[in-house]
């Protein structure tokens, strides 16, 4: 096999993975989004080491990535528990949220206009249920339709 | 001390000094009242010890002039050194001159220390000041004791006036520019503070700073002058001396004759040549070494600034202004600093620097000049004024212009006519403030001639003394005054005669034969071969310009001579003013009704006995001292001048082919006399009658029938004439009123507008010029002060707005960048991230493709 | 003990009396007071003992180093006296002793604090002068700044935190500069002329400069140059040079009367002390270049101080403009970059630090009494305080150059040394800028004299007349025997130095003289230069004229 | 005649400092360098990378929130586009099967990546990285990375992606929030997408710099041997394990504890955040 051409083709797709994890980073306002963004960008980083180490014929690189592995799952768990924190506090996942620490007088982020949802925007998925359905308490009803 | 010359030398200033000190430190608790003894007591110690110096000195000039032993044959001096005041080694490297010219390297050239040691030196010159000094200052300090009395700042006074005689004291006998400036500066400091001795009067501490800054002015000239002479010369000496300090004349000797031999000397062993030492006189190599091209430029230029400082000390025009205005000072100051020692520190200072004047004919030019027109314009103003201390005080610019006059004819019978004037005038004029200060006293304080008269028989002792005073003033046969003014005017005779063509005549002054030509009319003379100085100076019309000095300015010695026959003239004239407002003020004090102010109180009678007797004995100098002195009617020999050609400045060789002093001329001597017999004659017509003609006089100066011409209530009067109201009536009645006022009132216009020169002209009069000083204090405040005030709020304007405020807006800039910087921080954390990303794209960019 | 030694307890004794105050303070103020004036009395007394030691050889026998920082040989602690810095580093612990006393009875509020800082500020300005490694100078340096912020911030009058402030970031903007060309300087010996090896000692550096004058090691002109502008932000800020001194009549008039005392009896010396330490030495080619510039400001600077200061009522402000004035005088003779010059601007430096430093505790002694400093309101104090306007009128004759007294010196060869430099200018076009500079420059001494007699006339002189809400209506009283011990050490070093100046002069010679070895090359070459272009152009302002006639 | 005093000190400024130069200071970073780095305009407007670059940059704008569904249709359409254009810009790798194999295994991991940022939904989002994970470890098997390529899946999409669903179940149990339609402000799109895009661009700018890199290109070529012992070792999992715990055993001892301590403050965090809501409810 051509290695040359090999890891080129690697690295660009872990380069494209990396810059799609990227753009969703700096776009998305949803924390969990952001954060499978961030592992996206993980992933980008993984794809490469993994063509590096082939090509120089070193373990280093798959070395890397299973400490990449690791370290994500660590990350996913701390970072996942601090988002149940913070979803909790507000009640929503959005980043914008949590800009307390801007300097004094300067004006909050607000968002001029929200964009009406459309029809087809509104299906959502559902999991299939299993199981007894719990009964619905009113009041949770009453909470939910306002997130 | 085996040396008598310097202890003496130490003591004249040094008692005076000690006595200020010891005043000052006692003089509040212990000494009070008493705290005169001390200063007289001293002074005259000085005195004392200055005739000893004299003494001393005249034996070592005859025994130098006998054994011919002076080295270079001009004239005498003995200096001493006390302590090294600076020395900075090496401190200038003047421009050698080329090779094979041995004696440029003693005069120019090479590396210069600038080493300035405490030195004094007994000269003539510097004895005869010293003599003058102490003298009035012993009489005016005993004058003090009973003039002061019972001023709560009685020891103050004598404090200060100790410090004065040390510092005039040491003013002349220093030997070095630097230390000149230094007792230059302190007998200001003196002044200033004893002219602001009642610094409760705002008066009196206003014109204690005037003096001190007009003085100040003055004083930016001689710095510049000396630091020319330093740049020039490559020393502030007037003495020769070694690099090492050493002055004995036999090793200086020994090391000029090492240097011209070629042997190579230590450094300390190297001679300098001073300023007006023998080795630089000797061959007259005051042109400045090593710029041949530029030494007239450089001449003129050092004499010019040296004449600014004078004519600050010495109040001559432009910067007179200060002296009539420390007349607010206690009298005996007037007395001692304002008439008779410091302002003739100018002259003792051009006389001392008679040699770099002699190679700079334009300068001496110049300071005729100057003298000759403040000599005019002082006694102009001296006419009106109604102040007695302020008439003496125009009459001491007027005498000290005469004596700048004197110096600036640039022969040796110039110059020793000059100083001979200052000498006489010290005794007449310190005689004439003392004599008005004993008018004060019995006054009460009152200054004013108009408020006083009469009073020749409530105080006949200061009549009789004050009325010699203004006879010698007047320069009346045989007083003091005559001698030294005929000598002043025979010497500017002289230079006309001197500068004049020898085939027409035509502008002669006077008829005057030639020069008689006496035998040689300085027999202790230290140069045998000068004799005949008079016939050399007729034979040398250039005599006193050196050949490879050109006249800067080109003025030829036609016009020269013309400039000085003017002069003369202006002399003549002078005396007669002189002359009469002298008598004016004499008759005015002493002569005419009793009148006695209200403030005399008890006080109006004879002054006390310490006040009457310095008078008196002053009186006695003023008559006698110029006959004693200047016998040139009887042979031709004055001694005081040639007393004074001992000093090293005056009486060497260059000097020597001048003009000498000596002749009596009797045709200037008349016209003089003529001129002050009418002048005394006209205030005693004008003075001794009644006071209607003098009013009619003073009138017909103002001006006055001008005011009267174009006065507009003599239009309002109009009005009231009959003939007028006539006219006015009839118009009325055919009702043209309007046309009548149009034609009145285009009438009264015209002679408006026709009179306005007129006005003008009224309000500078010759009376009223003279009255108001020229203006010439309006105008310095016009011209120079209130500019300056506003340029210093401008300058304050400035600096608080534009250079403050750009200061500030600098200061407030990183503030508005953190407040653009601020924006950033807006809490976002996808901006934070994408910040942190753009940075990184730029990292990458510059690390990948860089 | 050696002088060494010596020179170091002298150093630190301040610091350890500021120590020592933290307790002392339990005593109450008396106790803090008379402590403060025995550290300041000792320190002067140590001082002396280090000159005494020190003055016979004239030499900076007291060198010692002591290894401070950093790996190897590089930081040193070393102190040590020369003639430059010996009369300077007096100065500062007679004119602490001044500064005790003139705050005893006006600071009543945190005194302990005060006096700490003080003797702070001392220790820092003794170390300064003594230091004889860059980066100790520059810690010392802006070691003193600290104090004087506090001194000022704390115990000035009502717009205290502005001037404080706006002296601190002033002085502290120009002092960073200025540590960055230092550094420079250091890495240029470091890379150039020591194959790598650090070092940090001032005489090792200039040497090195001398040694590499006119090899292609050297620093070439525009490097120099730059490094200069470094050098000059800071010490020009701190003298100050003209279009820079707004900070100082700020920070002077609300300072406290001690801190008006140290800031112009000493502070100020701290920049020209820095030119001739280390721009002439170190940078001769930039120096020579830019000194007709610095001379041109330094004269402006002269005049537009004594202007300013004659339109002033502020007794405090026109003394502090009249520094302004005066420190040009001490420029200009550095600058003239001959022998005479360097004395004289040294000896300057010292003069003002008298005269001006005299001039405030004075004025600090009458707003005791009288509670203003406005002109305005005062006259004829002469009467009421006869001994306070003996000694006021003795530190104005010092201040406008009268002989016999101090200032005189200085400003004599200080002009005389520019009259001369003007003379032999070799740079072409310069002579005739050179030749107005010191006309200027003298006639600078007129104004200087006019706008200080004006304010004593007004002052002391003519009817009495002051604010009559005094306390409790009885008459102010004249000097007590605290202030006249404060003062009289001042007048008496005064005259000392009017009388018999050879004997500040003679120690500095030495090392100016090396000072002015390292400038005289360039101002030789440019001599040489000059040569052949004498013979078609005319060389002096009166020369062109002559030949146009 | 005066100004020339001025003129002599300006050229003594101007001139430049070697000392600067000689002393390695600062290594001399000039604008233009960086500009003449750049490749050639007309290569850039040639090269299909470039295009495929573009082209996805407008996909990637297309597709992510705020965008219509015809917008995110055809941003999938570009994309495709994109992907080829990038692909063509490749070289190919000589077997044929890999080659094709490689270009499905990308074109499904890049494009659900691309999905999984674009979704409005985060279970969509998720479900799109468990996708994309899986294209991931295919690849990585591809590579003959086989344990990773297993481990990737069994970890990432076995493990995490649930934690994942789990937590939006549990915060975001229902519905669109509007904050997943909006970004943060005009410019985050463009800038960000643009940032991304110059990234891929500088860093494809710098893969024709390997091959001269002559050792490498050396390597690359001629290691089919030492690989086949090395990386690509038949018994892979044996090797893979004894580098693993010999060489690494400390960073796997490091990355245990790290894995426990994060369990650790997760559920630190966890209790703490209960404990604070049990406090503002006692509270109220």
């Amino acid at each position: 096999m051509n290695e040359l051409a090999l890891l080129q083709n690697y690295l660009l797709v872990g380069g494209l993975l990396f810059a799609i994890g990227l753009a969703g980073f700096l776009v998305r306002r949803n924390m969990i989004v952001m954060f499978l963004s961030a592992e996206i960008m993980l992933q980008g980083i993984s794809v490469s080491l993994v063509a590096w180490g082939r090509y120089h014929n070193d373990w280093g690189g798959q070395m890397l990535v299973v400490f990449i592995i690791a370290v994500a799952a660590c990350e996913a768990a701390i970072a996942l528990a601090l988002v149940l924190m913070l979803a909790k506090q507000t009640g929503r996942l959005d980043i914008v949220l949590w800009q307390d620490l801007r300097e004094e007088g300067q004006p909050a982020y607000v968002d001029r206009e929200v964009p009406e949802e459309r029809e087809e925007d509104q299906v959502w998925p559902t999991l299939t249920p299993a199981g007894i359905e719990p009964e619905v308490d009113p009041e949770e009803e009453l909470h939910r339709s306002r997130v | 001390m085996d040396d008598p010359i310097r202890l003496l030398l130490i003591l004249i200033p040094a008692l005076p000094l000690a006595a200020a000190v010891l005043i000052g430190l006692l003089g509040p608790r212990v000494l009070r009242q008493q705290s005169h003894w001390l200063a007289i007591a001293a002074v005259l110690a000085s005195f004392l010890c200055s005739l000893l110096l004299m003494r001393e000195l005249s034996f070592l000039q005859r025994a130098a002039g006998a054994g011919g032993e002076v080295a270079l044959g001009i004239g005498y001096e003995e200096v001493r050194r006390l302590w090294t005041w600076t020395d900075v080694a090496d401190a200038y490297q003047q421009p050698r001159t080329p090779p094979g010219e041995s004696r440029e390297s003693l005069v120019g050239g090479g590396s210069r220390d600038f080493r300035i040691d405490i030195v004094l030196r007994a000269d003539s010159l510097t004895c005869m000041m010293l003599v003058m000094v102490t003298l009035i200052a012993t009489l005016v300090a005993i004058y003090s004791a009973g003039y002061m009395h019972g001023d709560p700042g009685y020891w103050r006074f004598f404090a200060y006036f100790g410090l004065f005689v040390f510092s005039m004291t040491m003013l002349v006998s220093v030997s070095n520019f630097v230390l000149l400036y230094v007792f230059w500066e302190a007998v200001g400091l003196c002044s200033y503070l004893l002219i602001g001795f009642w610094y409760q009067k705002p008066a009196a501490a206003a014109a204690g700073k005037k003096a001190f800054l007009v003085n100040r002015v003055g004083d930016f000239g001689f710095a510049l002058g000396v630091f020319l002479i330093w740049t020039t010369y490559g020393t502030l000496n007037f003495h020769d001396s070694l690099r090492g300090g050493e002055l004995e004349p036999a090793r200086i000797q020994q090391a000029v004759a090492a240097e011209r031999a070629g042997e190579v000397v230590p450094a300390e062993q190297e001679p300098v040549a001073g300023v007006f030492g023998p080795l630089r006189l000797a061959d007259n190599e005051l042109r400045p070494a090593g710029q041949p091209r530029t030494s007239a430029m450089i001449s003129l230029a050092i004499c010019l600034l040296l004449l600014l400082g004078a004519c600050g000390k010495s109040a001559q025009f432009p910067l007179h202004v200060w002296l009539p205005d420390a007349m607010e000072g206690p009298t005996p100051v007037s007395a001692l600093i304002h008439a008779a020692t410091m302002v003739t520190a100018g002259i003792y200072m051009i006389a001392r620097c008679t040699p770099l004047f002699l190679v700079s004919p334009d300068a001496q030019l110049v300071v005729s000049v100057v003298g000759g027109f403040t000599a005019l314009l002082a006694a102009l103003i001296a006419l009106t004024q109604y102040d007695l201390k302020r008439v003496l005080a125009y009459s001491t610019v007027s005498q000290l212009g005469y004596m700048f006059l004197a110096l600036g004819v640039g022969s040796l019978a110039g110059v020793t006519a000059g100083m001979f004037h200052l000498f006489t005038h010290a005794f007449f004029k310190a005689l004439l403030f003392l004599g008005a200060g004993s008018v004060m006293h019995a006054m009460g304080n009152v200054i004013d001639m108009r408020r006083f008269g009469g009073l020749r028989r409530v105080m006949p002792v200061t009549y009789i003394t004050f009325a010699v005073g203004c006879l010698a003033l007047a320069g009346v046969f045989p007083l003091a005054g005559f001698w030294s003014k005929d000598a002043v005017l025979g010497a500017v005779h002289d230079k006309v005669h001197e500068l004049e063509p020898h085939d027409s005549d035509s502008h002669g002054p006077a008829p005057h034969g030639p020069a008689p030509h006496g035998p040689a009319p300085h027999d202790s003379s230290p140069h045998g071969s000068a004799e005949g100085g008079g016939t050399q100076a007729v034979e040398r019309p250039e005599s006193s310009a050196d050949d490879d000095v050109t006249p800067v300015f080109g003025l030829s010695n036609l016009l020269r001579g013309q400039i000085f026959h003017w002069l003369y003239l202006l002399g003549l004239m002078t005396s007669f003013l002189t002359a009469f407002y002298t008598f004016r003020a004499f008759y005015l004090t002493f002569h005419g009704p009793e009148l006695i102010p209200p403030e005399a109180g008890r006080h109006a009678h004879e002054s006390p006995a310490s006040m009457t007797v310095p008078l008196g004995i002053l009186a006695v100098c003023s008559a006698l001292v110029g006959l004693l002195l200047d016998r040139s009617y009887l042979d031709g020999t004055n001694s005081f001048a040639n007393w004074l050609l001992w000093t090293p400045s005056l009486g060497f060789p260059a000097a020597m082919r001048t003009t000498l002093p000596g002749e009596f001329h009797l045709s200037v001597a008349g016209w003089s006399t003529l001129m002050a017999l009418g002048g005394i004659g006209l205030s005693s017509y004008l003075y001794l009658g009644s006071r209607h003609e003098i009013h009619g006089i003073r009138q017909f100066f103002d001006l006055a029938w001008v005011s009267g011409w174009s006065d507009v209530e003599s239009f309002a009067r109009m009005r009231q004439w009959r003939v007028a109201r006539w006219v006015r009536e009839c118009s009325a009645a055919v009702g043209l009123e309007w046309l009548l006022r149009l034609v009145v009132g285009a009438l009264l216009l015209v002679v408006l507008v026709l009179s306005a020169p007129l006005l003008l002209l009224y309000y500078v009069s010759p009376y009223k010029l003279s009255y108001h000083r020229f203006y010439l204090d309006e105008l310095y405040e016009l011209v120079l002060v209130r500019p300056l005030r506003g340029l210093a709020r401008l300058c304050y304007g400035i600096d608080r707005w534009l250079i403050d405020g750009t200061v500030n807006f600098v200061g407030r800039v990183p503030r508005q960048i953190g407040d653009v910087m601020r924006s950033l921080q807006m809490g976002l954390v996808p901006f934070y991230a994408l910040a942190m990303v753009l940075g990184l794209l730029i990292l990458l960019a510059v690390q990948l493709l860089g | 003990m050696d002088t060494a030694t010596l020179l170091l307890v002298t150093i630190l004794l301040p610091l350890a009396g500021a120590v020592a105050l933290w307790p002392v303070a339990a005593l109450g103020t008396r106790a803090v007071r008379w402590t403060a004036l025995a550290v300041t009395l000792a320190t002067l007394l140590l001082t002396v003992l280090v000159i005494w030691d020190f003055y016979p050889d004239h030499v900076a026998s007291t060198e010692r180093e002591w290894t401070w920082l950093g790996a190897g040989e590089q930081i040193q602690f070393g102190i040590g006296l020369d003639g430059i810095s010996v009369w300077l580093f007096a100065l500062s612990a007679l004119l602490m002793v001044t500064a005790v006393l003139v705050s005893w009875e006006a600071i009543d509020d945190q005194v302990p604090q005060f006096y700490a800082l003080l003797l702070l500020l001392e220790c820092g300005c003794l170390g300064v002068f003594a230091a004889r490694d860059l980066i100790m100078f520059y810690v010392f340096f802006e070691f003193t700044l600290i104090p004087l912020y506090f001194l000022i911030g704390i115990w000035g009058s009502e717009d205290r935190k502005y001037a404080a402030s706006k002296f601190f970031l002033f002085t502290l903007a120009g002092s960073l500069l200025t540590f960055l060309g230092l550094l420079s300087i250091v890495w240029w010996k470091a890379a150039y002329v020591a194959g790598g090896e650090l070092t940090f000692s001032i005489a090792e550096l200039a040497a090195a400069v001398q040694q590499a004058a006119g090899t292609p090691r050297a620093m070439s002109p525009g490097f120099q140059a730059v490094l200069f502008a470094a050098l000059f932000a800071g010490f020009a800020i701190k003298v100050p040079l003209f279009p820079l001194h707004t900070w100082l009549p700020l920070a002077h008039v609300q300072a406290p009367t001690a801190g008006s005392v140290f800031l112009a009896g000493i502070l100020l010396k701290l920049g020209s002390y820095g030119f001739v330490r280390f721009c002439l030495p170190l940078l001769p080619d930039a120096t020579y270049l830019f000194a007709p510039w610095i001379l041109w400001i330094a004269v402006i600077g002269i005049l537009y101080g004594a202007l300013i200061a004659l339109a002033q009522h502020d007794l405090k402000r026109l003394i502090a403009y009249s520094s302004v004035s005066h420190l040009g005088y001490c420029l200009l003779g550095v600058f003239a970059l001959n022998p005479l010059g360097l004395q004289g601007g040294t000896l300057q430096m010292v003069n003002h630090g008298l005269s001006t430093g005299g001039l405030f505790a004075l004025v600090g002694m009458l707003y005791e009494r009288y509670h203003t400093r406005d002109i305005q309101q005062l006259s004829g104090l002469a009467r009421q305080v006869p001994r306070l306007a003996f000694f006021m009128l003795v530190f104005t004759l010092s201040s406008i150059g009268l002989p016999g007294l101090n200032g005189f010196v200085g400003e004599f060869l200080v002009l005389l040394a520019m009259f001369q430099r003007a003379w032999q200018e070799p740079l072409p076009g310069w002579g005739l800028h050179l030749k107005a500079i010191s006309v200027l420059a003298v006639f600078g001494v007129v104004l200087g004299a006019w706008y200080m007699l004006w304010l004593v006339q007004r002052v002391f002189f003519g009817p009495l007349k002051h604010p009559s809400g005094g306390h409790d209506g009885a008459p102010p009283r004249d000097l007590a025997p605290r202030e006249i011990l404060a003062l009289a050490p001042l007048a008496v070093v005064m005259v000392w130095i009017g009388v018999a100046p050879n004997f500040f002069l003679r120690p500095m010679d030495g090392p100016l003289r090396e000072v002015e070895a390292a400038v005289a090359r360039p101002l030789q070459e440019g001599l040489q230069n000059r040569e052949p272009v004498a013979e078609k152009r005319p060389q002096t302002g009166l020369e062109n004229l002559t030949r146009a006639r | 005649m005066y100004l020339s005093g001025a003129a002599h000190i300006g050229q003594a400024v101007a001139g430049l400092w070697p000392e600067l130069a000689g002393g390695g200071g600062l290594s001399a970073v000039a604008g233009s360098g960086l500009l003449a780095a750049l490749p050639d305009w007309r290569v850039l407007v040639q090269s299909p990378t470039t295009w495929g670059l573009v082209c996805g940059a407008v996909a990637l704008v297309l597709m992510l929130p705020r965008g219509s569904a015809v917008a995110r249709v055809l941003g999938g359409v570009v994309g495709l586009v994109a992907l080829g254009l990038l692909a063509a810009g490749q070289p190919l790798l000589s077997d044929w099967l890999a080659q094709g194999l490689f270009w499905i295994l990308a074109g499904v991991t890049v494009l659900s990546a691309a999905a999984a940022v674009a979704m409005r939904s985060a279970v969509y989002a998720a479900v799109w990285f468990a996708m994309s994970l899986l294209g991931t470890g295919s690849l990585f098997l591809l590579q003959g990375a086989s344990f990773l390529g297993v481990a990737t899946v069994v970890v990432y999409a076995g493990a995490i992606v649930v934690t994942f669903l789990f937590v939006i179940m549990l915060a975001q149990p229902e519905g669109h929030a509007t904050y997943d339609r909006l970004t943060w402000g005009w410019y985050a799109k463009p800038v960000s997408v643009l940032a991304a895009a110059l990234m891929v661009a500088v860093l494809t700018t710098a893969l024709p710099g390997i091959r001269q890199i002559d050792a490498l290109a050396a390597l690359g070529e001629s290691g089919a041997v030492e690989r086949s012992a090395g990386v690509l070792h038949p018994s892979h999992m044996a090797r893979f394990g004894a580098e693993l715990f010999s060489r690494e055993l400390v960073s796997v001892e490091v990355a245990g504890t790290l894995l426990l301590v994060a369990l650790v403050g997760a559920i630190a965090i966890m209790i703490q955040g209960r404990r604070q809501a049990q406090a503002e409810e006692s509270a109220r």
